[in-house]
């Protein structure tokens, strides 16, 4: 049955395509980058082994564009296709071209694809697989009164979804009334941009619920375990910002069944390869319950914490997987250890609403050192532009416990220094610093509730004093790098021992 | 060889001393000043702050008249003043009269058309970047005097897109 | 019997330092650099919330002196000194001292370094222990004659070694009675600079041995863990270059046994905090069998490969149980799970004989991603002095199996650019890729054997051009960032679309 | 705007045209060339070189007129021809009759002194080195006629340490 796979095209770019393209290295297997205009000198296309030019910087005509994808699958000879997570990766069009051109599509099956990509059948599988479900529904009618009516019907507050897809993208709350038109039409706009399908899906709200997620994996042999939790309620705007591994304060016996409920879903879904069952929780300790909310039927953002508490490689496994091999371990081997955390490095100014932000990065060093993982996207001198996902890097750390692992994380967040832009590394680590965040007690309303705890600080007296020194700091880097030569006589004293003497 | 320069951060008056790679900073307010030792990093520089014995690194770079500093987990942005002959950008894009785009976005809908009246909080131009909706708001109750973009323009930040006429 | 530490001073540099300090501030414990007049604004002065100027560059006016890091210690105001490895690590005098100031020396009692740290006394403890010892003995005799008389006696070829030390410092093999004279004179010149003390030891060689040490724990409450093994096999001249955990093909048993016999030693010695028994294999398979080496009575360079497959923190284990506290765990909870590898980054040329190197790091940017560790003393535009050891840094990788843990080295390497100055990088690449290290069979004459196919190669056809490139790259690096500006606008074409016209 | 440069490595003659980012490397042996696109990556370079569509990157370092590449896991200096008017270091620092240390260390003992004879391979000179014993050997049987440094010192490479007067 087994396959091997030859060379893959990473249907993708920024930090995830080069995740994949590391990854098909290490198992001997060649990558295929591919690249809109904007992104030819990306490192995700200076570390591929080829690369194919897909198209114009927009999304819709270049990474969106299921035949010029498939095209350059062809063109470089390529006999698989990673999706990574965004763009095509839960299109079931797209899975399904890449099967009849004769490309192994490293995920599930398209009708897979397709029957848990609508709320509707996915809640269906999971009902059938013993697992509750939040109430909610796809109106018939999509217009906006047939919307609002469902809204209505439901009872506010609703959330609205797109049908189609998931991160964030085409989410809005509705409370009152009154947003119902604006929500409506914004939520479809951005759906229709971010999927290509403008469908939109309501939902009773849960009120301060936390969102955890079990990943699981199957193989094509009918072999399906779970990878443990993840708690994902740091969010802003339904957008992930943190999210880690164990989920704190879980009960061992509500993990469990969790496991045990995503692992039932799956099965009954005819799951193959990575997939993420998320589940709303309500209520704390031996009183929580959890409800079924929706498969992601892809890599997640946020699988590296996964692989930090369990020890696998995900990407490595769905390349495995995808070539016909059967899973190497079973549910009993599979361990969680330690605690890890995961931040998203976004280029947006969590001063000024999180607006996107774009231009070069003109420092940008990474921090390194024991539990600290970086998977970038970007590198020193790179240009951010404005047409993509704003997704910098992820910084995961872990540590042998929560404590060690929030300490870790603020510490290398301090340390990573990103000028040029700006980024939400200072919101980061006004976050991992709140109270709640450090008690492991937040529900994913925690950030827009705190929001102006979490985004104003006055600036640092060190960093007054940092920044006259810094407009002090005058002439080009060449005539600085000429104005000190490096000390090659060991003779010579440093500049620090006469500051020593200056400051007596 | 030590030259001396001022430098004004959130309205407290600095005094900077440099003299090679060292510097010290002073605030006749803050009392004590701090030393630096300044590295540098290749494409920019790393500034290791000492007050009281205690150290703080500080990362800098350099964007034409800019400094971009990373400070005490907090960035900071500061704009040189610009040499005599130089024009000197405008601390704050936009006036009261005028809307730009915060950054580079393409134009989704002109909401309010030239003439109609909008109130303040009201969206007056549609934008999108990096697949996220971005409206402009009108900052105050105002008539829209000019439209200077459409449908599907790509814009530029500190560009003009919209003239309001404020209502008193 | 718990007194927490508040402020750690850190008797060392480099990158040993700068990972010290993270710790103490994970665990909100101020920390306290020293340096020499050379290291003032190195990476681990930069990092640390407090440095003291030890004296002048020469290790032995700074780093070595005793009463000079004593008295920092005292003018920073610590209450704990952390030794690193190197440097007074191994040194009971300087135990000793921090004791009698009233500073928590992080690391074993003054008595059982000294015990340990002499090859006869440590000898008679493994001995003690009923753990089987390689033959040899510090002449009482330490002139020239005495040590070439226990030389001939012990019978040819014999190793002689620093008695005060290791890691490779005053090591010499002598095969043939003619080569005695010169090497027990630099054995003893060497042993004398780097630990103060030319003592030297005589032992049996042992042919085509492998290195395999245990990582051993003990708290002041009698708790005493193993960690599991590393095998550091791969060594030049005697000192480690890559590290590894587990062991490759080591039986289960022979693990089992020698993790036994080195709680065993280590129980004998009466010892506290982190340890390292040092272990000889000779022979393969079930027919394996193990000799007590000796202990390294401190953290090991090569630590992390512990942590890695542990998922433990060796240096906040060592500031808890330097402050009192038991063990958090036991034996049967430890488990070793993956696989690591760990590189050693040196300045030194391997195509010249391995000389060490000084310069400035022109170009220095580390590998990041999943499973990829950079535990560094220095940054780009550091310079490299003549005066300390030549690490810059480690490069530590892992994975779930040691295959996938080789490939994700090779392709991290690979990745990791540092001009301006020789490393080994070149010659780890080739001596990974190497069969015998792909197989796991190397001994700790491997790399002497293999000298010749690991360091030389002709120049691959890429490099090639690519400095055919580089010679053509002109201008400085201002002028080249102002040729090409940043497309900002997006309209604008990236020269990469250009070039795939031109390549028509 | 191309330039046209040529560039000799390991005896082979490439011929690399540049036009802004762009690059073309051909080897009139090597057959087909290779395009190459240029990163500009703060300190240094960031080459991305294609031949028959496989790629491989390249980073490059400046040092004054030397080039630091690092390409497929193996590092090359290359020197550039020097500007007519500036000295060339030596291709080879020391020559037959003299030894130079190779990196900055400290004199240990001089081994031989002036007027003795020493065979190939004796030690003349030790050094050390970031705690490394760095022994100086004759390259040949010679007679030593100077010694230029004394125990204790610290040297530099490339200067002349001892002189030696070769025998036949």
């Amino acid at each position: 049955m087994t396959r091997p796979l030859r060379r893959v095209l990473v249907a993708n770019r920024g930090e995830i395509a080069v995740r994949v393209i590391r990854a098909c290295r290490e198992l001997g297997i060649e990558s295929v980058a591919i690249h809109s205009e904007a992104d030819a000198g990306a490192p995700h296309t200076v570390l591929a082994d080829r690369a194919e030019c897909v198209g114009p910087p927009p999304a819709a005509q270049s990474y969106l564009d299921i035949r010029r994808v498939i095209d350059a699958a062809r063109a470089a000879g390529a006999d698989a296709v990673h999706p990574g997570y965004g763009f095509l990766s839960e299109n079931p069009a797209f899975a399904d071209a890449c099967q009849r051109s004769g490309l192994v599509f490293i995920g599930p099956p398209a009708p897979v694809i397709e029957r848990m990509g609508s709320k509707i059948a996915a809640r269906q599988v999971a009902g059938a697989a013993g697992v509750p479900v939040v109430p909610g529904l796809t109106p018939a009618d999509q217009r906006e009164e047939g919307i609002a009516g469902a809204a209505r019907a439901i009872g506010l507050p609703v959330l609205l979804k797109a049908s189609a897809g998931g991160g964030g993208k085409g989410m809005r709350v509705v409370r009152l009334e009154a947003e119902l038109a604006e929500a409506i039409g914004a939520a479809r706009r951005e759906a229709a941009a971010a999927f290509g399908d403008g469908t939109l899906y309501v939902e009773r709200l849960v009120e301060r619920p936390r969102h955890v997620e079990v990943q699981v994996f199957a193989d094509t042999h009918g072999g399906i375990v779970h990878l443990f939790e993840r708690e994902c309620s740091a969010q802003r705007r339904h957008q992930k910002v943190v999210e880690e591994s164990p989920a704190p304060g879980l009960p061992p016996a509500l993990r469990a069944r969790m496991g045990e409920a995503a692992v039932a879903v799956a099965r009954e879904a005819g799951y193959v390869n990575a997939g993420t069952i998320e589940f709303l929780v309500e209520g704390l300790g031996e009183d929580a319950r959890f409800y079924f909310l929706e498969m992601n039927t892809r890599l997640q953002v946020e699988h590296p914490v996964t692989e930090a508490v369990t020890g696998l490689d995900l990407v490595h496994l769905q390349l495995q997987v995808a070539a016909g091999a059967p899973l190497s371990f079973r549910q009993e081997q599979v361990t969680q250890r330690g605690h890890a955390i995961q931040c998203r490095i976004y280029a947006e100014d969590p001063d000024a609403g999180f607006l996107p932000q774009a231009g070069r990065l003109l420092l940008y060093r990474e921090p390194d050192g024991p539990g600290v993982r970086v998977d970038a996207g970007v590198v020193e001198g790179s240009e951010v532009t404005v047409h993509y996902d704003p997704l910098l890097a992820k910084l995961i750390v872990d540590a042998p416990t929560r404590a060690a692992a929030l300490a870790r994380a603020i510490t290398a967040l301090r340390q990573y220094p990103v000028l040029g832009i700006r980024t939400n590394i200072p919101f980061l680590v006004r976050l991992l610093g709140h109270p709640a965040m450090q008690a492991g007690q937040i529900d994913t309303g925690f950030i827009e509730r705190e929001a102006g705890a979490l985004t104003t600080r006055p600036t640092p007296a060190a960093a007054a004093m940092a920044v006259a020194a810094a407009a002090a700091v005058t002439g080009t880097a060449e005539q600085w790098a000429r104005r000190d030569p490096p000390a090659r006589d060991p003779a010579q004293l440093d500049p620090w021992v006469r500051l020593r003497g200056w400051r007596n | 060889m030590a030259t001396v320069t001022e430098a004004r951060v959130n309205g407290g008056l600095y005094t900077v001393t440099a003299d090679g790679r060292l510097m010290r900073v002073a605030s006749p307010a803050a009392g004590a000043g701090v030393d630096i030792l300044t590295n540098y990093l290749g494409h920019g520089w790393l500034l290791l702050l000492v007050r009281d014995g205690v150290r703080q690194p500080a990362w800098v770079a350099e964007d034409g008249a800019r400094r971009w500093v990373y400070c005490d987990g907090e960035v900071t942005v500061v704009e040189l003043a610009a040499p005599a002959g130089t024009r000197r950008r405008p601390a704050a894009a936009g006036g009261l009269g005028r809307l730009t785009a915060p950054m580079p976005a393409s134009v989704i809908r002109i909401v309010a058309a030239p003439g109609s009246r909008v109130a303040h909080g009201d969206t007056v131009l549609l934008l999108e970047a990096m697949k996220m909706e971005l409206p402009l708001r009108a900052p105050h109750d105002a008539i829209v005097r000019a439209v200077h973009c459409q449908a599907g323009d790509l814009v530029q930040p500190d560009v003009p897109l919209v003239d309001l006429d404020p209502l008193a």
